[in-house]
């Protein structure tokens, strides 16, 4: 898993990822680590087009943020990351929590609402957690995360564990307080945290630069918390994985938080609700020569994984989203014996005698 | 007379007032280009331009601050915080810098300041996006609140919040946006502090608010087939709160009753049953009930949502059980 | 047997809880070497070392963020908030992160968590550095809440706070801070949940908390000289609630009154009388008749400000115009 | 009023000002402006002496924080603001208040709790308020001020006057989320607004490096919001009006908002209560020598204005303050016909028919 410290990730200017770059075919990944990324990277688009075609069923009920186009993000870190390390994540959530392991199925039937969802239906997509995978859960109000992150991170130095806390956020966190109040503690506290902006170029349906004093939203705030600007290719999983590796070193060395800026962009809309209509056309055409599961799959191929491989793979892949299918829509729909149920960690509710 | 939805009276009562008063200027996240994110705020930068219907950044201490400067130097405001729960977020700025400027200056400063936000549940949208929080803005004094339930209302009640010349809280019901109904012709201009009895009766009141309101008038129906005449009493605002109406139902009925979306401790239903039960004590003919969501944070599954609001049976069979047998929710 | 001061009971209290878990941290703003802005925190750092009692930037998202990352993966936290007003600035992380956590994800995660922070006025800080919001607090499920009126309170809460593993808001009212009281030796250790009748009588009963308990006392024996017995009860704990205690009180002397310092609508008071109405009504005598702070944010000026918070005399006369004519505050 | 741009009044390294620099003698400050700020100066240090001697009288009965050490900076942009512009201030905000003209009377009155205080008695020493001469209020929760600075900024420029709004606070306030949210919004927005921190080295009892990842807790963070980063003594009169006439220059010129620290220190505790014993004893010698009221002192002379001239214009302030002082003394405490006025615009505070 160590990494040439001396490779070279991070994106060049301009800010937009160049598909024909081929630097990083030689990067110091070996092939393994690269035929899970792939099968990860599957794993997080199959799992949210199949949340897609549930909405299109009308058997999701509330909202749901899913993470087309940016899940080398999430496949990367995944990747990177130990068994005992925390994740924080937003309520766009679904690919970081499936990357630490989170059951496809039990997700799946948390959309929908269902008994054997990951939270019995009482979260829902918005909060996605599996704690003993480390998915120390998923925020729908923008920025407390970080500064939670940087609770789980102190916990860890206060133990005298080699854990690591990573929050993911979008660009349009960045210009919310929480985001510098958790800079700042985590650098003067030197905590064991890793602070991932997924910048898609848009808060919601406003262009980023529209409302940022800064070009890059992450990465040109990083002085002012005395850390270096790290900009990389949120679309390619190598790049991904090798930011993340340094990162987490960093902070298990006792070097303290890292703030990296991996630019990507959703092919969807923001929610369910969103036609994402506000985008120019060419920047979505652009970014379709992004995409990294086919730029990625070109990759593998150019270094000389079989074709029929990577088709295993995606078949693989496509089973096991199927029988999470299965599972979530056999589930029941919680009832009465679960609505009051932990509030209190005695797992009851009573607020009187 | 034209039909108007819930959500499109939003951006009507406000276009009618921005047409009016041309100092008037809105801001929040995503209302100009996109709408709003309920499409409240849909034609509203067409009309008015960027410079009136303005998009911010996700900074919502930043959001309030620019209303409040603005409004104290003579720039009427509309501020979106885009869901109820988020005012959490900016608490500081509404509780403790917009309530009381005023009086701390002995009123050197006012503020002609309406901040919307959606509020309530129904929609699955779990702990964080559902909650209903008009109880949080009722217990900060320096503070006004209302929360329609019908498009007329919207209307009518978001002129005369803008007119007011102190901070209006206003609640949209996510629930509700997709109702549709008549809207009279013309200007409309509403009055605060004022409740509207929606529906007479001579055996309890029931007070509602909100998505609560046409849930309470429906079990009022199921009550009258149950022989049991329920007087229906749209609160619309709680502060000013209209307590003649509610006391005079209640010497009335001499039964008491609140439906409350906000979770039960300390909710809107607690200041109204304490009013009436020490001003009109000697008129109740059995205790004061509240039927509230219990004190839990919101499910976000439809079969546990549903479970936790409260629904027509409920209020039905509260109702019912109270004037029977003088018992307890 | 040693005299205490409230003031030095909240480092005694919190001293007995870190010797006991060493795992036990604290932070806040000026918490350490300073011993904190009301001296609440002396010696604790010199006993504990700065690892334990940290220094914070003003941050206070960060603050109750770090808090709550740290109870959600094993450490017990201990954070001050410095004033209660500024519960404002950091409302998100209490009222949507740290109360809704445990139920959102059905149990995965538990705060052992203690938020404590300077509540009340009478010390002429004026409206942003004086408020009480215990309802704040109490209106959010997934919180629990006290707020003691005595030093051996302050330990025995304290430490039954930090052994609860849900987060607690500890409310420590300024101005009991200098009063001194005999505390027993050796641990110290009280349960949530137990209301104290702090002194018994026939004809009403009194719920007053925090500054209101002496005050609600010195009305007792006023109204005692008038003929009137007053049973006097400490709420302590306004979640849990020890309705029972309250419940029979009430079913005993038929009459309910709250003293209570936050301002007047959606207090706890409006809640306690819900609930005494509802359930003790064929009990009562009387209205219940909650004496509140006006509903105004709090002046600075020292004559203005005790004119604003329930006074004795203002107790006494409207217990007794109350039991006299059945009259209103 | 205006001044040669070129003139360079920014603190050079290191950040403790140097009581012996000359190099401001010959500012581009024609004598009549500097004698202004001499008396400006002397009026609002008697005037803290005073309210200090007032409690120590026990007259004062909240808590009260002085600007004794800092008085400088309110000082300077005192003289620089226009009639219109707008000042916010923080409860460490009698400096500023008097500096815009507010009756140092009704401001004592207020501290004292009198009918006849500015506020009547309902704000207090933290929120001392004048509307009319521009000073709009007094913020005590660290951080919501600037915000609201921004927004008076948005309105001057909606109604297209040449309105500057001024928002000073403390090196503390730099740590708090609504301090990014606000230069965030000024910039993007481009406000005519000044942010002025007050670096006085010390947040509360807690000394400002301990707690803040960068070493000078505003500049370091201006290219945060792609701002210039402006350090200057903010205990020399002169460098501080030199650098508010420029900002507000800037702000009127339609070129947005400055962020702008000035380095000073306060000779007494955070607040009554604080006998600030957690200072190193030769670091409060060193800035002893800093004092602005000597240190101006010693330069008008050197730049020829006579002892005398100084002498009466100190001792006419003292017979402002004493009178202040006795209208202050004089006032009645507020009673109940005031207790339930003005929560709303109405005058009355009524929630109920
Ligand atoms: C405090 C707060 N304000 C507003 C919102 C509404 N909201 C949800 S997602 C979102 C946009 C977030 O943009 P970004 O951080 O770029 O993340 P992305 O959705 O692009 O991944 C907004 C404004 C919120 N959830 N919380
Ligand atoms: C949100 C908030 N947190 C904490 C406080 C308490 N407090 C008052 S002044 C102060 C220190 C401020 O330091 P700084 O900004 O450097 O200003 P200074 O007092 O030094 O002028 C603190 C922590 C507050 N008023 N508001
Ligand atoms: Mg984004
Ligand atoms: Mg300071």
């Amino acid at each position: 898993m160590p990494t040439d410290p001396a490779y070279d990730y991070a994106l060049r200017p301009p800010r937009l990822p160049d598909p024909e770059d081929r630097s990083l075919d030689d990067a110091p990944i070996d092939q393994e680590t690269r035929l899970a990324l792939y099968r990860k990277l599957q794993e997080l688009r199959q799992w949210s087009k199949r949340a897609h075609d549930l909405f299109l069923q009308n058997l999701v009920k509330g909202t749901t943020h899913l993470s087309l186009g940016m899940e080398a993000i999430a496949t990367g870190f995944g990747m990177a990351l130990k068994p005992g390390d925390y994740t924080f994540a937003t309520y766009r959530g679904h690919a970081h929590s499936l990357a630490r392991g989170m059951d496809p199925g039990k997700a799946l039937a948390e959309l929908l609402g269902r008994e054997n969802g990951v939270l019995g239906g009482k979260g829902g997509s918005m909060h996605l957690t599996d704690v003993e995978k480390g998915m120390m859960g998923s925020y729908a109000i923008i920025g407390a995360h970080l500064c939670i992150a940087n609770g789980a991170a102190w916990s860890a130095k206060m133990r005298g564990t080699d854990q690591v806390a990573v929050a993911f956020f979008g660009d349009g966190t960045t210009n919310i307080g929480a985001f510098h109040e958790a800079l700042n503690m985590a650098v003067i506290w030197k905590l064991p945290v890793v602070f991932v902006c997924e910048n898609n170029l848009y808060m919601e349906y406003t262009p980023i630069d529209a409302i940022t004093a800064v070009p890059n939203p992450a990465a040109d705030r990083a002085g002012a918390y005395g850390l270096d600007p790290i900009i990389i290719d949120g679309n390619d999983p190598d790049a991904v994985y090798l930011a993340a590796v340094d990162a987490l070193e960093r902070a298990r060395r006792g070097d303290g938080p890292s703030l990296i800026e991996a630019v990507t962009y959703r092919t969807g809309g923001h929610s369910r609700a969103d036609p994402a209509k506000y985008r120019p056309e060419a920047e979505v055409e652009a970014w379709k020569d992004r995409d990294p599961v086919p730029v990625y799959h070109q990759r593998l191929l150019r270094i000389g994984v079989p074709e029929a491989e990577l088709g295993d793979i995606t078949r693989e892949v496509a089973a096991t989203i199927d029988a999470a299918t299965e599972f979530a829509k056999a589930g029941a729909h919680p009832g009465e014996e679960t609505l009051m149920t932990e509030v209190w960690a005695d797992g009851g509710s009573a607020w009187r005698n | 007379m034209a039909e108007l939805s819930y959500r499109d009276a939003v951006a009507y009562g406000i276009a009618q007032e921005m047409r009016r008063d041309p100092a008037l200027v809105m801001l929040g996240e995503d209302i100009a280009a996109a709408g709003g994110v309920f499409k409240t705020t849909v034609g509203l930068v067409e009309e008015f331009g960027p410079d009136r219907v303005r998009d911010t950044p996700i900074s919502e201490q930043a959001i309030l601050g620019a209303a409040m400067g603005a409004a104290m130097t003579g720039i009427p405001v509309i501020a979106e915080i885009m869901f109820s729960d988020f005012l959490a977020v900016c608490w500081d700025m509404i509780a403790n810098e917009i309530a009381k400027s005023r009086y701390m200056t002995n009123g050197q400063v006012s503020f002609p300041l309406v901040i919307r936000t959606a509020n309530g549940g129904g929609a699955r949208f779990g702990a964080q996006h559902s909650q209903s929080v008009e109880n949080w803005a009722m217990m900060i004094p320096g503070l006004k609140v209302v929360a329609p339930s019908t498009p007329e209302d919207v209307v009518g009640l978001m002129a005369a919040s803008i007119r007011d010349p102190d901070p209006v809280i206003f609640f949209e019901h996510k629930s509700l946006m997709a109702g549709k109904a008549e809207v009279p012709d013309g200007e409309i201009v509403d009055e605060l502090g004022t409740a509207r009895v929606v529906r007479e009766g001579s055996d309890v009141t029931i007070a509602a608010l909100a998505l609560m309101v046409p849930r309470a008038l429906e079990a009022a129906d199921r009550l009258a087939e149950n022989g049991i005449s329920a007087e229906v009493i749209d609160v619309r605002s709680l502060v000013p709160l209209d307590t003649a109406t509610l006391l005079s139902s209640t010497a009335k009925t001499g039964r008491f009753f609140t439906v409350e979306e906000n979770p039960r401790l300390c909710g809107w239903g607690a200041e109204l049953v304490s009013i009436i039960s020490e001003e009109a004590f000697w008129n109740l003919d059995g205790p004061c009930v509240r039927i509230t969501t219990p004190h839990i944070p919101l499910p976000s599954a439809a079969s546990l949502e549903d479970l936790a609001l409260p629904s027509v049976d409920r209020i039905v069979e509260t109702v019912t059980r109270s004037v029977d047998g003088g018992g307890s929710a």
